[in-house]
């Protein structure tokens, strides 16, 4: 029989999350052994938290949250891969409002998540731009303050804010990602307790395998699984096919990495070590742990 | 009051005009309750007018429909389709704005939290009155009916019989020109009770108050009484209307006169007569 | 002729109609409208397009708040009926009650998600938001009784046990379905909250959740219209027994007495050991619950670790000034949205009395506004009030006046017909009736509505501060949360939960004044 | 029944044996409310014995402490420090559970949502009997009280006095042996007041239930007691006791007897004494 093995997500299921859908459907976990419960998540969804609890064997964390708790409350996680190389937390503005760099923030209003908060304060502190400056706003998800005018700018991943904005007033968006900023992170780090890398490694590899499988298969057929899974993985999640289809497109180049999906290179880690210690996070190289990867 | 029309004329379908103003005309006013278990009919239409100043005293078996006929006067019940009552020529719930009107229900109905001055003066502030100009007023009622040391006792603290003299005072604070009465003493001794009626007389014959008073006392109705209305019961309705002959002011001494129980006795006959043809 | 009532209905109608015909104006042609107040055609077509989704997301909010409800009902009626029959009982649980009430949804979401597998987290967000106000509603009503028929079954012997199945259980049913009308649409509200955040897929909360990002007012209304309808049908699916039981429930004849719906027993030592026994039962639960769960200390600290974060260590100084500070934004807001709220919720029930008609028209708006989920209503608030403190008093008002309307209305409607007769002989109006009979008579609801809001108007504000302004305990959570802070959000929960039960008792405190 | 103690024994504060059992002793029992407004002596400390099958009643002014004697001996108010009142020899509280103690009050207190049929039952519930097997008990009661048809009804849609008649017939429901009526007829009209007395008197000569009425009608008293305690208010205490002489079974007849008046005379005359030095 498969071993089961319980993968906690960090967001409802929506195309960020497709390569998994697919390793899924295919049998793929099946095949390295597995028997794969897809967690998703939601708002009050905490992976770490799902991770301590032993709800989840894998979860799907942020960077910043997994690292400090790590170093302030004690944790013993470890992040063996990255599905997002840069991260794709970016400022998303009208194209009209005219802002091309953190800098014209100055004097704006900025709706920001006030899990960001923190982070998004340090981006403006890197560019030069102090807190008083700006005029930053709880965001809920909403794009609508945007679209109408009752903010500038928002911070929210690219993946579908920027499309949605342009569909629905009609006005061009674009945005500034964090990482080309001087906030270089990844995304949705898989993460997993260091109890269990050790007692199941076998496992984790194999789920591993089996991801990356997933992911390969959707890099090669882009909107294939994205049209296939409308009315099943992604049924009820309110994108309109095309913004699914904007949302697979674009994510693509924030993943890709010459060493696989995945892939943690030194280069990569010393950068979001760099980054911590700009928010204030203090980490080492042991938060990270490549060895997962050297076996695919 | 020896302006009282007929008996006939009272209970004439068609009212035909009396001497001097009318200050109730009920007209052919029946009252049918709907319940779960069907219409009940508490009143057959009934006429019936009360000059001014009348004393007007209503007897009749339990069920008959008394209280429902003083509710219909007080608005607070309508007759039925085709019936009428008009308190000086008004419809009552117009006439009771006017704050001319005094009742006192069945049920002594205080108010738990109020003390009893505070009771006795509800009326004056329902009309909107200045309660403070009228504390003699409310403190000498309290008087009247013998409740003098309880005037901050909450009704909670109070025998029936206290209860219900505070719902007398109540009924007479707003000076009424037209009173109703529904079996104000039945929680009364006979001697509390004798002594209220003479007052009751006293404070009719000063203003002229318009009065109707049921009650079960067929003394009572006797000695207060210009007219006594008697009704019977299943369907409720007027059999008879007695006028009462004793000059004014009646003594207590009345009581015990021959021609007074001789007109009780023929009362009760008229209430027992009841099963009769009618 | 045409009688009054019906002009006035004529005019309501014609009223909204020209309410709707200005919206579908506004929502079709300003470009604020077309973005934030959709027309009610656009959402109409919105809706009808995606009939199969309102169908599948639908059916699973229904089921989820049923059962929600169910489990929250029961458990409140028992838990009434215990606190009916010992008062004691209810002093030593009062602190549960309120904390299991009082206990924030950003919170204890995450908690349940955490601990609970397939539709349970949200059906147990629904049944603890159902609980409390259930179970004040049902006890209220089974304290009151009327003094004489208690001297009645006393004097045939008869003890407490009699005393409860023939008078207290039916005597209760007004009250109880009060409760129910009032629990009703929050077990909708608790699964939509509950379905938002745990990452189900199926619910108003997870169609709203994914709706959102989506900029689809159109959408995003229509879920919102259609959660609150869901809501409202629970509201009116206990109003009809409510109705029809109402006429024979309230006493003929005024008794002379007034139930206290309270013991306002003195404090003998009794009462000063349970008091202390319903403070230290919560923490003793909680730290049951934590050291048998065997939870990483990280997620679910104990009450000594909790009291140590704020007492001592480094950062204790740091933790308490942030919430301190938190605190200090929070509080006076809170105050505001309750007094708003319950001013609202008398001015309604009130015109119930004053002019139904107009009450009539009002009530299904500001119950819509009600149970609309919050988020859905965001941008309309900003638009309408901006993101300063009267966004956020009118979002705790907008929690509170619901509660307290249904039992303040429920008060006013058991007013004895004897006594507005009085007020009717008199000439006295539906004014006089307010004044002098219906609050003074329903003054008992008054403050168990009162008591009941008074920890919801903290939970509203804090949702506010998480969705709005940024500032305040609700963002201090927020933020503590996804920086899995878990000593501060533990921390923050019990200074809430202490501020409700302060507020609470505070209520209960003015009522004894009152009382005497 | 011939058996009466004498009225001193009666008042004595130092209860005497008597021949037969006791029903109910009050001994030196007094009661003071405390209100807000300080404490109000309802009555002084009273004795007073009631043999067994015995027709005791109570007659004084309002407010001099008969509905707190009464609910004393029902155990509904206990007497100040050093007064006791036992019943069958036993606590109140202990005796009423026996299911032998019937009682009306002076306010009906009629459950609104159970409907005359069912009010009527309601100490039969409360005592754990079965209903069913009392049904016809119920009904004939019902229609003692002259509200056959009305079984369904509910209190809200009765009469005043017909509310008072479903609490007369619920007092008798459970065939108590000890019976206590406060005013049980006050709000009946004379006819069937009378009606009522005549089967009161029925009832208790059938089961020689021990019976305490409190009434404010004389002629009652005298119709239907053997021993009529006089009480005086302020402070409520017991001024004097006296037998009442006629024979059993008494006949309507009986209200137009010379006897019967002078008798009511005498105690008219007892309660007027009020003022005077005890
Ligand atoms: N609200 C009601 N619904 C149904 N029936 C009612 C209602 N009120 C009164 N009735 C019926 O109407 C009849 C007359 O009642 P009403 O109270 O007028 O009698 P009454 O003459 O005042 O009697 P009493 O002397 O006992 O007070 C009764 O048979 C009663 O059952
Ligand atoms: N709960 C109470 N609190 C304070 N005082 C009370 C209370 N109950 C009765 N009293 C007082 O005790 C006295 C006796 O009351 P009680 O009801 O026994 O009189 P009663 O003889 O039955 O009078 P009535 O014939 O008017 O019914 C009254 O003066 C009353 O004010
Ligand atoms: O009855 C209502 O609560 O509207
Ligand atoms: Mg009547
Ligand atoms: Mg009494």
């Amino acid at each position: 029989a498969e071993a089961p093995l319980s993968f906690q997500s960090i967001w409802i299921n929506d195309p960020e999350f497709i390569g998994y859908f697919i390793a899924i459907d295919k049998g793929w976990y099946k095949e390295g052994g597995l028997d794969l419960t897809y967690l998703p998540g939601g708002p009050d969804v905490i992976p770490q938290a799902s991770l301590l609890t032993g709800k989840a064997d894998i979860a799907l964390t942020s960077l910043i949250e997994t690292a400090s708790a790590v170093s302030e409350k004690g944790a013993t996680f470890k992040i063996i891969g990255a599905q997002f190389q840069k991260s794709p937390d970016s400022v998303i503005s009208l194209e009209a409002t005219g802002i091309k760099s953190i800098k014209d923030l100055v004097g704006k209003t900025v709706a920001c998540p006030p899990l960001s908060l923190g982070t998004f304060k340090v981006l403006l502190g890197l560019n030069g731009v102090t807190e008083d400056q700006v005029k930053i706003v709880p965001y809920a998800f909403d794009p609508t303050p945007l679209a109408t005018g009752q903010v500038d700018a928002v911070v929210d991943f690219m993946t579908s804010l920027p499309f949605i904005v342009e569909q629905t007033s009609g006005k061009k968006a674009s945005y500034l990602l964090f990482y080309d900023f001087g906030l270089p992170f990844g995304q949705d780090l898989v993460t997993v307790n260091e109890e269990t890398l050790k007692t199941r490694r076998k496992d984790i590899v194999a789920f591993m395998r089996a991801s990356r499988k997933g992911w390969d298969e959707d890099f090669a057929n882009p909107e294939k699984y994205t049209k296939e899974y409308e009315n099943t993985w992604f049924k009820g999640n309110g994108y309109t096919p095309e913004a699914a289809l904007f949302h697979s497109r674009i994510q693509v180049d924030l993943m890709k990495n010459p060493n696989g999906v995945f892939a943690m290179d030194d280069d990569w880690i010393e950068k979001n070590l760099a980054t911590l210690d700009k928010v204030g996070v203090k980490a080492d190289k042991s938060l990270f742990d490549t060895s997962i990867l050297k076996e695919l | 009051m020896n302006a009282l029309p007929a008996p006939e004329s009272l209970t004439s379908p068609h009212v035909p005009e009396t001497v001097g103003p009318v200050d109730v005309i009920i007209d052919q006013a029946g009252k049918t309750f709907q319940t779960a278990r069907g219409p009940v009919r508490a009143l057959d239409p009934i006429s019936l007018k009360i000059p001014r100043g009348a004393f007007v005293a209503l007897i009749g078996p339990s069920g008959c429909g008394k209280s429902t006929l003083l509710r219909m006067i007080a608005g607070l019940e309508q007759p039925d389709e085709g019936g009428a009552v008009l308190v000086r020529s008004k419809h009552p719930e117009q006439f009771r704005k006017e704050g001319e009107l005094g009742i006192a229900f069945q049920d002594p109905a205080l108010l738990p939290w109020r003390s009893v001055a505070d009771n006795v003066a509800f009326p004056l502030q329902i009309l909107g009155r200045p309660v403070k100009r009228h504390q003699a007023t409310v403190q000498s009622l309290i008087e009247l009916v013998g409740l003098k040391g309880y005037e901050q006792a909450l009704p909670g603290q109070l025998s029936g019989g206290m209860r219900q003299r505070v719902a007398i005072a109540r009924s007479l604070v707003t000076d009424p020109s037209v009173l109703l009465l529904d079996e104000p003493f039945g929680a009364l001794d006979q001697i509390l009770r004798r002594a209220m009626n003479v007052e009751l007389q006293r404070i009719w014959a000063a203003r002229q108050t318009t009065t109707l008073l049921v009650t079960h006392g067929i003394d009572e109705a006797v000695f207060l009484a210009d007219t006594v209305v008697v009704m019977h019961a299943k369907p409720g309705r007027i059999a008879e209307i007695i006028t009462v002959p004793f000059a004014r002011p009646r003594l207590p001494s009345l009581f015990s006169s021959p021609d007074f129980h001789a007109l009780c006795d023929r009362l009760t006959e008229s209430l027992h007569g009841e099963d009769g043809s009618q | 002729m045409i009688a009054p009532s019906t002009r006035e209905n004529a005019r309501i109608l014609f009223g909204t109609l020209i309410f709707f015909a200005v919206w579908e104006f506004i929502g079709a042609t300003t470009s604020w409208g077309v973005a934030m107040v959709p027309a009610p055609s656009r959402i109409l077509m919105q809706a009808f397009a995606d009939r199969e989704l309102y169908w599948l997301h639908g059916s699973a909010t229904i089921q989820t708040s049923a059962i929600g409800f169910a489990i929250g009902v029961t458990v409140a009626v028992v838990a009434a009926l215990l606190f009916c029959l010992s008062p004691g009982l209810e002093l030593a649980f009062r602190g549960i009650n309120i904390a299991l009430f009082a206990m924030p949804a950003i919170v204890i979401g995450p908690l349940l998600v955490l601990f609970l597998k397939g539709d349970w987290p949200q059906t147990v967000l629904a049944a603890l938001m159902v609980y409390f106000p259930a179970m004040s509603a049902t006890l209220l009503g089974l304290r009151a009784v009327d003094p004489r028929i208690a001297d009645l079954v006393a004097a045939y012997g008869g003890g407490e046990g009699k005393l409860m199945r023939y008078v207290r259980l039916r005597g209760a049913l007004p009250d109880l379905f009060a409760g129910f009308r009032v629990a009703a649409p929050l077990a909708v509200l608790g699964a939509v909250l509950g379905e938002f955040g745990s990452g189900t897929r199926w619910g108003f909360g997870a169609f709203l959740l994914s709706a959102l990002p989506q900029g689809n007012p159109a959408r995003l209304w229509g879920i919102g219209l259609a959660s609150s309808a869901i809501a409202l049908a629970g509201y009116a699916l206990f109003l009809l027994p409510a109705r029809r039981l109402s006429a024979s429930s309230t006493a003929v004849t005024l008794a002379a007495v007034q139930t206290a719906a309270r013991s306002n027993g003195g404090w003998n030592w009794q009462r000063v050991t349970l008091a202390g026994v319903s403070v230290a039962l919560p923490f003793v639960i909680w730290w049951l619950a934590v050291t048998l769960s065997h939870v990483s200390p990280i997620i679910a600290p104990g009450p000594g670790r909790t009291l140590m974060f704020l007492i001592e260590g480094r950062q204790a100084a740091g933790a308490r000034a942030a919430l301190l500070t938190a605190l200090g934004q929070t509080l006076p807001i809170a105050l505001l949205g309750l007094l708003a709220g319950l001013a609202f919720a008398f001015v309604l029930a009130a015109l119930s009395l004053l002019a139904p008609a107009v009450a009539r028209a009002l009530l299904p708006i500001a119950l819509v506004a009600q149970n609309m989920p919050l988020v859905a209503v965001v941008p309309f608030v900003v638009l309408v009030f901006g993101r300063d403190v009267t966004a956020s008093v009118f979002m705790a008002m907008l929690v509170v006046f619901f509660p307290a309307y249904v039992l303040l209305h429920q008060g006013f409607t058991t007013v004895p017909r004897a006594a507005s007769d009085l007020v009717s002989a008199y000439g006295g109006g539906r004014w006089k009736q307010l004044v002098h009979i219906a609050i003074p008579y329903s003054i008992g609801h008054l403050f168990a509505a009162a008591r009941l809001v008074a920890p919801q108007a903290l939970l509203g504000v804090m949702v506010a501060e998480w969705l709005l302004s940024g500032v305040g305990l609700g963002n201090l959570l927020n933020i503590s949360r996804g920086g899995l802070d878990y000593d501060m959000i533990w921390a923050g929960a019990l200074i809430s939960i202490l501020i409700s039960v302060a507020a609470y008792e505070a209520v209960g405190f003015i009522e004894r004044k009152v009382g005497r």
